[in-house]
């Protein structure tokens, strides 16, 4: 009964099914959906090991099967795609085209899961492109903005999808099979070149969807757009498959062949340079949602250093990395997200102050920019810890530095980011915002659980990593269940860690300020210090705008150099050239003639060159 | 049973239409349908017997090569099956789309076109070919000037200045294959066209290329089709799409298959192929008007068709013929759902179709449901095709077509996807007060359906393609069937 | 808060005391006698050596300086900038301006006699007084916080009303929020 | 359950200790200083003076939850720090947790303090702390980048990334790594100086220009906590450098000779130097720091 | 070099009598003019001094209570820094209803100073949109520049005088002729305790 095929089916089922209802029984969408995602995760849970189908279209054998691999990333999207459709349940209860949001919201979790379990490149491209065009819709699915956004989105994506293909194709012209099981093992039966340009198409296509560096332009307004559940699922899982392909691509194609170091040194400096220039980025946004889609980018930056760097703990790394980075980038997506249901803008300079409205989205905020922050007792430490480590001992020195500024380069957005919403200036306009409801806050609260416990206990998710290491051929490396070992034998126990920082707060914090905090009166955000003058109720003393202008000034060429303005350049060049090109068809019956006539002659006169022939 | 039927029953239908017309117009409707309902059961009857062993019918008593005779192949069988499942859908959605007199002149010309693309695809006889196909051509002119308007006449006229082009060239070439082999029965004509000298050969296939390449719409040659779609009724433009050109472009790779076997044929059509699709697509991303946009996609996807056609391998031949099946049934689709969309919206313009989403829900979503299966997205069954197309191109290693494929591939999701979004996501609604009729609902959702059960099943139809690319592939069987059945 | 130290407990000695050494002031430089702290603060007197510093904001500060002359528009800032210190505060009312008006005894817009509006512990005499006096003013106010007698700020509190009434007299639009303390 | 009591002894010391040299030392500065202004200066003692006074102070009013919580993290984290630093060399005592963690690890619980003081400091909701807070991290990118370079430098030159086993390299006086890797050295004290705040570096408090910064809604007891974690963090720094740099110390004489001579270079650097604008600084770090970084790590690798 | 005219003054008064010829031109000193007009003629004339004769500097631009004459004069004060001359436009305006044009599209720096004049002197210029709460806060009665307002009436009104003041005896009788208000014990050991 459990089995992937059913899966499949009750996702794009459930799909399907809630597009209907909602033109039936516009209530049930949502149950409908909810009760999807519930059913997914348990199959998802529940599936066996080794559950291996095969289904033949035409001349191919489409399989699909359960890989620890896929399996780590199929829990993954099974959960995210449950949390974020709980909480879109109240988010997007006002909304309207309900029905289309669910379908396409399935529709993209079924194709996610589709590619996870894939055995073949036929059906991974499948459920690609299922996957791919169903988020676009969801990207356009907010407002008249979004077309030309989404509309880039899948430009990049399709270009990144058809390079795939074309990798594809070049595998089944020199191959004859495209299973994975006839595949990886045997990349060395093909010629070189042939090989190189597969693995190079391939992580352009896998990279287009991770937002690799010179890619990535899609990537911060086609987040900043679509609906805030989406988001979460979209930088969170969507973005994740892409890591997916490319661990796939790197671990079972290109770990055989001769260039090997090549691809991982490239994909590494890729990596690392996407890490820091997407944080810089983010710095200067003014919009919350575009500063996490940067701050996405710079993360999966990371996660591509760690895969490309293929030592054992730096593939740990990258995969704990980017199981958390779904994780905690969800809960700030959703943080974001409630912020804008209740407020109705997410643009930094306009918001400020809810801390005291909405407590528990806060929580959740504060707990994902530790996290993402990578400071001590939460998830995100191990992560970066693992990652850094590696790095220094395999000899990546600069590699190291670029990326420790990035990561320190990230503090800065993300105390930008909770300072601009939640803390600051609490302000009149916001002054009857309310908590949202439980339904969004339960999927934070569960989150912001699981950054904590895995905070303490690493383990816990390192030993699915383990596993589908294991399956990527890649040696295993030591750990315990809250102990991280790195080569040179150093070695942090977090629950140590964790221990004496517990300590040491809860004894200050109770005996020095609970007391204090009892005795103290709140007074308002307007009684500070402002040199005597008496700010009026209408006065914003919010400090927003231009928040980190002394760095921006020290990075400005970095910043003016922008990559989306070359791809503007080379889409206006072409949609120019096409313009000219069309009065080829001049609407004139005599030009027409003309051209049969022309195209005789040159078929007449170029014989030779066309047939072979003189006529 | 007889593949004759597939000629007999719409000409007769087409001559009996103008005096059922004097009696009541609402007869005239339901010929159509009861032709096509009665073509579905001769197909269905037909089908499992073609498609393992051809039919040769010989007409008028004179047995192969001196009578005229029909041959209903696997190939035959799956045209003439895809030709009334198309007459079918189109039949309905002009049911209630069609209200301009005078109807039973549509449905006239509409019954002519019919037999002459069936007659097209089943005759074995290369003047009976060109007769059919000048059939096919004059009722199309004449559906293109349906409407009667100052456009359609001009289109119709442009359509009629390079169909004469065309047929000249066919008949030309004709005499011309006559007058060295003293023979026009195709089957005939294939074992003895290797005595006559090279540079006729040629000479004749180039007049066939240019005559047929007009008809299938090659690039330099494809003037008319842009306007001749825009102008016409929409029904006519998915009859273009669906049943003229694909019965030409059957004819044209027929004949080169049969007759000439030169490695450089082949390779020029590949280019050819290209050329057309990379110039369709490319005029169509800036085009204004939705229905021209359809045309230069359609003439897009006869390029790719094209391509997998000159690659001349077995499973390529077998992709084009997917496509070209998949392609008649999408362009159908969206032709159907574009019709209604310019009548709600009330004008031709792209621009003027914002937030029809809103307001005409299910026709809207029948277009993005075309527009995503036309690009190749799966689970729809555009995508199956496109990709046996690349798969079997690149097994060929012709890398650079693949890539240039894709390239268009992605102009093309560029601007469907603009109207699409336009379609759904401006904020603005236009309300119309009329409703899509249910007759043409229906049909979209037929169409809809079979693409996306397709889509989940290419088996289905794949199970199929195989003998028909056989039959267009071994010469000898076609020859042996021919003449010595 | 216990300001006494005739309670006599060690932990208000050591308190007192590390009080008395260290003063941070918040400068209001309302008049012109802002122009004679820098020399105080610097080599040439250095009011350091007391433990004297200028502090940046009220939150921190312990004495507030009110150097020379106040007009109505600068008390309203100067009323705020007091309540927003922390106890144990301190007022030093510096210049004879604070005192009577000085100079300005017959002004449309300044007020005499801070004592009015805050509870002054210190006056410094003079117009201006050197660096000299100001620091024997700070001596003054040392003895009176280890002597437990530097209480404005209780008496501040406790005749509330009365401060209030004498601020709103001259305030004419009392836009300021109400610190009931 | 066996407890070690020397440990206990050593974990409940260790904060007292770092306070008291701490808050010595910042009273010592101030002096210094006041000397070289050509002035008498406050007694040593005024640092300690000024917090038993402020905590003395009463605090009735608060912004919120984090402004509470701000100081607390602050004083964890330098507390939790230095727990991590082994203070004494093969000291039973004062070796604390320093088994545990290393280099990396401490590069980033040193920064969770910044971190809750930055939250703190934003919940109340004056400008002039976000302000504060802005050029802190912006400052912050530009002194990470050479240290962490002078500290890739050192875990590449010795296999380690321990701080125990960067003391056990540093057994005589010729093996401490100033001298075995002076321009990682070099970097890493440079960092330093921007690590402490002291001026030129002290745009992040610039006290005339935007009130104190960070801690200017923050009186009473929240700054006598921040100050308390101030001291705390500052003899943590001192010390971790002495550990990686000086050879650590093995009694408490030398240590304080050498964090006393170590916390002089920013002493008195911050005397004679007026203070930098933001970029200004980064500028700097990102110029000669990062050159000597880069060349430390390419002496070790090549 | 340039060099330098001794009678710029003249030729300039010259001028501007040649160009205004009901003003009133007096040389009051070296490099120092005096121009009296009639109150439509000062936005002409000045705008005239700014463009043709290089005065492109208002130093300063004051009013003087004319209680008599129950008159305001206007006195704008500019300078032209090519000439090295200093001219003073004087006007007159009616007293009663004190208003007249604002000069901001010549100077903008004059708002400035129409705002004090506005607050202090109760001068409506027209066209000037800032003549908002500048120097004052919540002032309410006659403007306190104007000779009809008794600063000391309003002082020893709103403001607590305290006793003393031996050292100024004339300031001592008003002092002690308008102290009539009790103080409070406790408030009472502070004024003792700074005034031993």
């Amino acid at each position: 009964m459990i089995s992937i095929p059913y899966i499949l089916l009750i996702a794009f089922a459930g799909a399907l099914l809630s597009f209907v209802i909602h033109h039936i029984a516009p209530k049930l969408r949502t149950p409908v959906a909810l009760l999807t995602t519930v059913l997914l995760l348990y199959f998802v849970w529940a599936l066996p090991a080794n559950s291996l189908i095969n289904i033949k279209i035409g001349d191919f054998i489409l399989t699909w099967g359960t890989t620890a691999y896929g399996q780590l990333f199929g829990m993954l999207v099974a959960v995210l795609g449950f949390f974020t459709v709980l909480y879109s349940t109240d988010f997007m209860a006002s909304k309207e085209r309900l029905g289309y949001f669910y379908m396409n919201f399935l529709f993209v979790i079924g194709g996610m899961l589709g590619i996870v379990y894939s055995q073949d490149f036929i059906s991974l491209f499948f459920f690609w492109e299922i996957m791919t065009w169903s988020s676009f819709m969801l990207v356009i699915y907010c407002c008249k903005d979004a077309q030309s956004i989404g509309l880039k989105y899948f430009v990049f994506s399709a270009i990144g999808a058809y390079s795939i293909l074309i990798g594809i194709v070049l595998l089944y012209s020199s191959m004859g099979t495209l299973q994975f099981k006839n595949i990886f093992g045997h990349i060395n039966e093909i010629s070189t070149g042939i090989k190189i340009s597969v693995i190079i198409l391939m992580i352009i296509g896998f990279g287009v969807k991770s937002a690799l560096m010179p890619l990535h332009v899609w990537a911060p307004d086609a987040y900043a757009v679509s609906p805030s559940p989406f988001t979460a699922l979209f930088s969170g899982a969507l973005s994740k498959m892409g890591i997916f392909g490319i661990g796939l691509v790197l671990f079972k194609l290109a770990a055989h062949t001769g260039f090997y170091s090549y691809v991982q040194y490239t994909l590494a400096w890729i990596g690392g340079i996407t890490a820091l220039l997407a944080t810089f980025y983010a710095i200067a946004q003014t919009d919350a949602k575009k500063l996490l889609a940067y701050s996405s980018i710079g993360q999966l930056g990371y996660i591509i250093v760690g895969l490309a760097i293929g030592t054992p703990l730096s593939i740990a790394a990258a995969l704990f990395l980017a199981i958390l980075h779904a994780i905690f980038k969800s809960m700030l997506f959703m943080a974001t997200g409630a912020v804008y249901m209740r407020t109705g803008t997410t643009n930094m300079t306009e918001v400020s102050g809810l801390i005291r409205k909405m407590p528990i989205s806060f929580v959740t905020a504060l707990f994902g920019i530790i996290t993402v922050a990578g400071v001590p007792p939460l998830g995100g430490f191990a992560a970066k810890w693992m990652l850094y480590e590696s790095l220094i001992q395999s000899g990546h020195y600069f590699l190291v530095i670029v990326i420790f500024a990035a990561s320190t380069a990230a503090f800065l957005y993300l105390f930008r980011y909770i300072f601009s919403l939640f803390l600051g200036q609490e302000e009149k306009e916001w002054e009857n915002v309310k908590e949202v409801p439980w339904t969004m806050q339960i999927p934070m609260i569960l989150m912001t659980i699981f950054v904590l416990v895995i905070g303490v206990f690493p383990g816990l998710l390192l030993d699915p990593i383990s596993s589908a290491m294991q399956y990527l051929n890649v040696k295993p490396f030591d750990y315990q269940m809250s102990v991280l070992f790195n080569n040179w034998g150093g070695k942090v126990d977090m629950q140590i860690v964790v221990r004496s920082i517990a300590a040491v707060f809860i004894l200050l914090g109770i005996f020095i300020t609970i007391k204090g905090y009892r005795n103290t009166r709140y007074v308002t955000t307007k009684d500070i210090h402002t040199s005597g003058e008496i700010p009026t109720e209408n006065e914003n003393l919010t400090y927003a705008v231009d928040f980190y202008k002394p760095f921006e000034r020290s990075i400005a060429p970095l910043l003016k150099a922008s990559i989306d303005k070359v791809y503007t350049l080379t889409g206006d060049i072409f949609e120019q050239a096409f313009d000219y090109l069309r009065y080829v068809y001049t609407g004139n019956g005599q030009t027409y003639a003309m051209y049969v006539v022309l195209f005789l002659a040159i078929l007449l006169l170029f014989s030779e060159l066309i047939f072979g022939i003189i006529l | 049973m007889s593949p004759v039927h597939f000629i007999a029953i719409p000409l007769f239908a087409a001559f009996l239409i103008p005096l059922v017309g004097k009696v009541s117009k609402n007869l005239v409707k339901l010929i159509p349908g009861i032709v096509f309902l009665y073509l579905s059961y001769v197909a269905i009857t037909l089908f499992p017997i073609g498609i393992h062993k051809p039919i040769v019918e010989i007409i008028a008593g004179f047995k192969a090569p001196f009578g005229i005779s029909l041959y209903y192949g696997p190939l035959a069988a799956f045209l003439t099956t895809m030709i009334t499942l198309i007459g079918f859908v189109i039949w309905l959605y002009s049911y209630k789309f069609i209200i301009r007199e005078p109807i039973e002149k549509y449905y006239m010309l509409f019954m002519m076109l019919i037999t002459g693309s069936t007659g097209i695809v089943l005759t074995g006889d290369v003047f009976n070919l060109f007769v059919f196909l000048e059939i096919t051509a004059i009722a199309a002119y004449s559906l293109t000037a349906f409407l009667r308007d100052k456009d359609g006449a001009e289109a119709a006229f442009k359509y009629l200045l390079i169909g004469s082009f065309s047929s000249t060239f066919v008949l030309l070439a004709i005499v011309l294959l006559y007058a060295n082999v003293h023979t026009l029965n195709m089957a005939d004509i294939a074992t003895k066209i290797s005595s006559v000298p090279l540079t006729t050969r040629i000479f004749i296939l180039i007049l066939f290329l240019m005559g047929l390449g007009i008809e299938s719409e090659m690039f330099p040659l494809n003037g008319w089709a842009p306007d001749a779609y825009s102008q016409a009724p929409s029904p006519v433009g998915a009859v273009f799409g669906g049943i003229v050109v694909k019965a030409s472009i059957y004819a044209l790779m027929r004949l080169i298959y049969l007759m000439f076997e030169f490695q450089s044929v082949m390779h020029f059509l590949v280019i050819m192929g290209v050329i057309t699709m990379l110039i369709a697509e490319m005029s169509a991303m800036r085009q204004q008007q939705i229905k021209r946009m359809l045309a230069f996609s359609s003439i897009g996807q006869m390029g790719l068709v094209i391509i997998a056609f000159g690659v001349g391998t077995e499973p390529s031949v077998r992709a084009a013929l997917f496509q070209m099946f998949n392609h008649a049934l999408i362009k159908s689709l969206l032709f159907f759902a574009a019709g209604y969309l310019v009548f709600h919206s009330g004008s031709k313009k792209i621009s003027a179709l914002d937030g029809l989403g809103h307001d005409k829900p299910i026709t809207s979503f029948f277009f993005a449901f075309g527009a995503l299966a036309i690009i190749g997205l799966p689970p729809f069954s555009g995508f199956w095709s496109k990709l046996y197309v690349l798969l079997s191109v690149a097994n060929s290693g012709l890398f650079a077509a693949v890539a240039l494929i894709l390239f268009s591939s992605v102009v093309e999701a560029i601007y469907y996807l603009r109207v699409v979004s336009r379609l759904y996501f401006n904020t603005e609604v236009a309300t119309d007060v009329r409703r899509t009729p249910v007759s043409g609902l229906v049909a979209m959702g037929i169409l809809t359906l079979v693409i996306l059960f397709v889509g989940f099943y290419p088996n289905l139809v794949l199970h199929w393609m195989t003998p028909a690319a056989n039959e267009l592939l071994n010469k000898a069987a076609y020859i042996k069937a021919g003449l010595f059945h | 808060m216990i300001y006494d130290k005739s309670s006599g407990k060690i932990v208000d000695i050591i308190k007192n005391y590390a009080r008395k050494h260290s003063l941070w002031i918040v400068a209001y430089g309302t008049g012109c006698g802002a122009i004679e702290l820098p020399p105080t603060m610097t080599s040439r007197y250095d009011a350091e050596r007391f433990g004297i510093r200028g502090s940046a904001t009220p939150r921190q500060a312990d004495v507030l300086l009110i150097t020379g002359y106040l007009a109505v528009k600068t008390l309203k800032r100067v009323i705020r900038t007091y309540e927003q210190m922390q106890d144990p505060k301190y007022v030093i009312g510096f210049g004879s301006c604070t005192i009577n008006g000085g100079m300005y005894w017959d002004s449309y817009n300044t007020v005499k006699a801070l004592d009015r509006y805050l509870p002054v512990d210190v006056y410094i005499n003079g117009c201006m007084p050197r660096p000299e006096a100001v620091i024997s003013g700070f001596i003054e106010l040392q003895k009176l916080i280890e002597a437990g007698k530097a209480n404005g700020a209780k008496k501040y509190k406790e005749n509330l009303d009365w401060y209030r009434e004498n601020q709103r007299k001259v305030i004419k639009n009392w836009k300021m929020p109400d610190y009931n303390w | 359950m066996n407890i070690n009591w020397l440990s206990v002894l050593g974990i409940i010391t260790t904060p007292i200790i770092a306070f008291i040299v701490g808050v010595t030392y910042g009273g010592l500065t101030r002096r210094i200083t006041a000397r070289i202004q050509n002035r008498y200066g406050p007694p040593s003692s005024q640092n300690l003076l000024d917090i038993i006074k402020l905590y003395s102070k009463e605090t009735s009013i608060q912004h919120g939850v984090m402004q509470h919580l701000g100081p607390v993290f602050a004083i964890t984290a330098s507390i939790t720090t230095l727990y991590f630093i082994p203070v004494i060399k093969n000291s039973v005592v004062f070796t604390n947790l320093s088994f545990n963690g290393d280099l990396i690890f401490l590069l980033y619980i040193m920064v969770f303090g910044s971190l809750g003081m930055a939250l703190g400091a934003g919940q109340t909701g004056n400008p002039n702390a976000a302000i504060g807070v802005s050029r802190g991290l912006s400052q912050m990118v530009g002194y990470e980048i050479p240290f962490v370079l002078s500290l890739v430098a050192i875990m590449t030159q010795f296999h380690t990334t321990s701080l125990t086993d960067l003391l056990a390299v540093q057994k005589h006086f010729a093996d401490w790594i100033i001298f075995q890797s002076p321009l990682a050295f070099i970097a890493g004290i440079l960092a330093f100086l921007g690590m402490m705040g002291y001026a030129p570096f002290d745009v992040v408090i610039a006290p005339a220009e935007i009130a104190s910064g960070p801690p200017s809604e923050f009186g009473g007891k929240y700054l006598a906590l921040m100050m308390t974690s101030r001291s705390i963090f500052t003899f943590a720094k001192l010390v971790l450098f002495t550990d990686i740099f000086l050879g650590g110390a093995s009694d408490f004489i030398t240590l304080i000779i050498k964090t006393f001579l170590l916390y002089m270079i920013p002493v008195l650097t911050g005397i004679v130097f007026p203070r930098f604008r933001t970029e200004q600084s980064i500028c700097f770090f990102w110029k000669w720091p990062l050159v000597f970084g880069v060349l430390a790590i390419l002496v070790v690798v090549l | 070099m340039k060099t330098q005219n001794i009678n710029i003054e003249k030729e300039i008064a010259t001028e501007i009598q040649n160009t205004f010829h009901t003003a009133e031109v007096n040389i009051k000193r070296n490099k120092r003019i005096e121009v009296k007009l009639r109150n439509d003629l000062i936005p002409p004339f000045l705008s005239y001094a700014k463009n043709y004769l290089t005065f492109n500097h208002l130093a300063h631009f004051s009013c003087v209570d004319w209680i008599e004459q129950n008159e305001f004069e206007l006195v704008y004060i500019i300078y032209s820094y090519e000439k090295g001359v200093i001219v003073l436009a004087k006007t007159r305006i009616d007293r009663e209803k004190a208003e007249f044009v604002t000069t901001r599209h010549l100077w903008y720096q004059a708002e400035t100073y129409e705002r004090e004049l506005h607050e202090m002197f109760g001068i409506n210029f027209k066209g000037n949109d800032r003549l908002n709460e500048f120097i004052l806060e919540d002032w309410e009665g006659i403007p306190p520049y104007r000779r009809d307002f008794d600063t000391v009436k309003y002082a020893t009104d709103n403001f607590y005088t305290r006793p003393g003041r031996e050292d100024a005896k004339d300031v001592r009788e008003n002092v002690t002729k308008i102290n009539k208000e009790e103080i409070p014990e406790f408030a009472k050991e502070y004024s003792v305790r700074s005034l031993k």
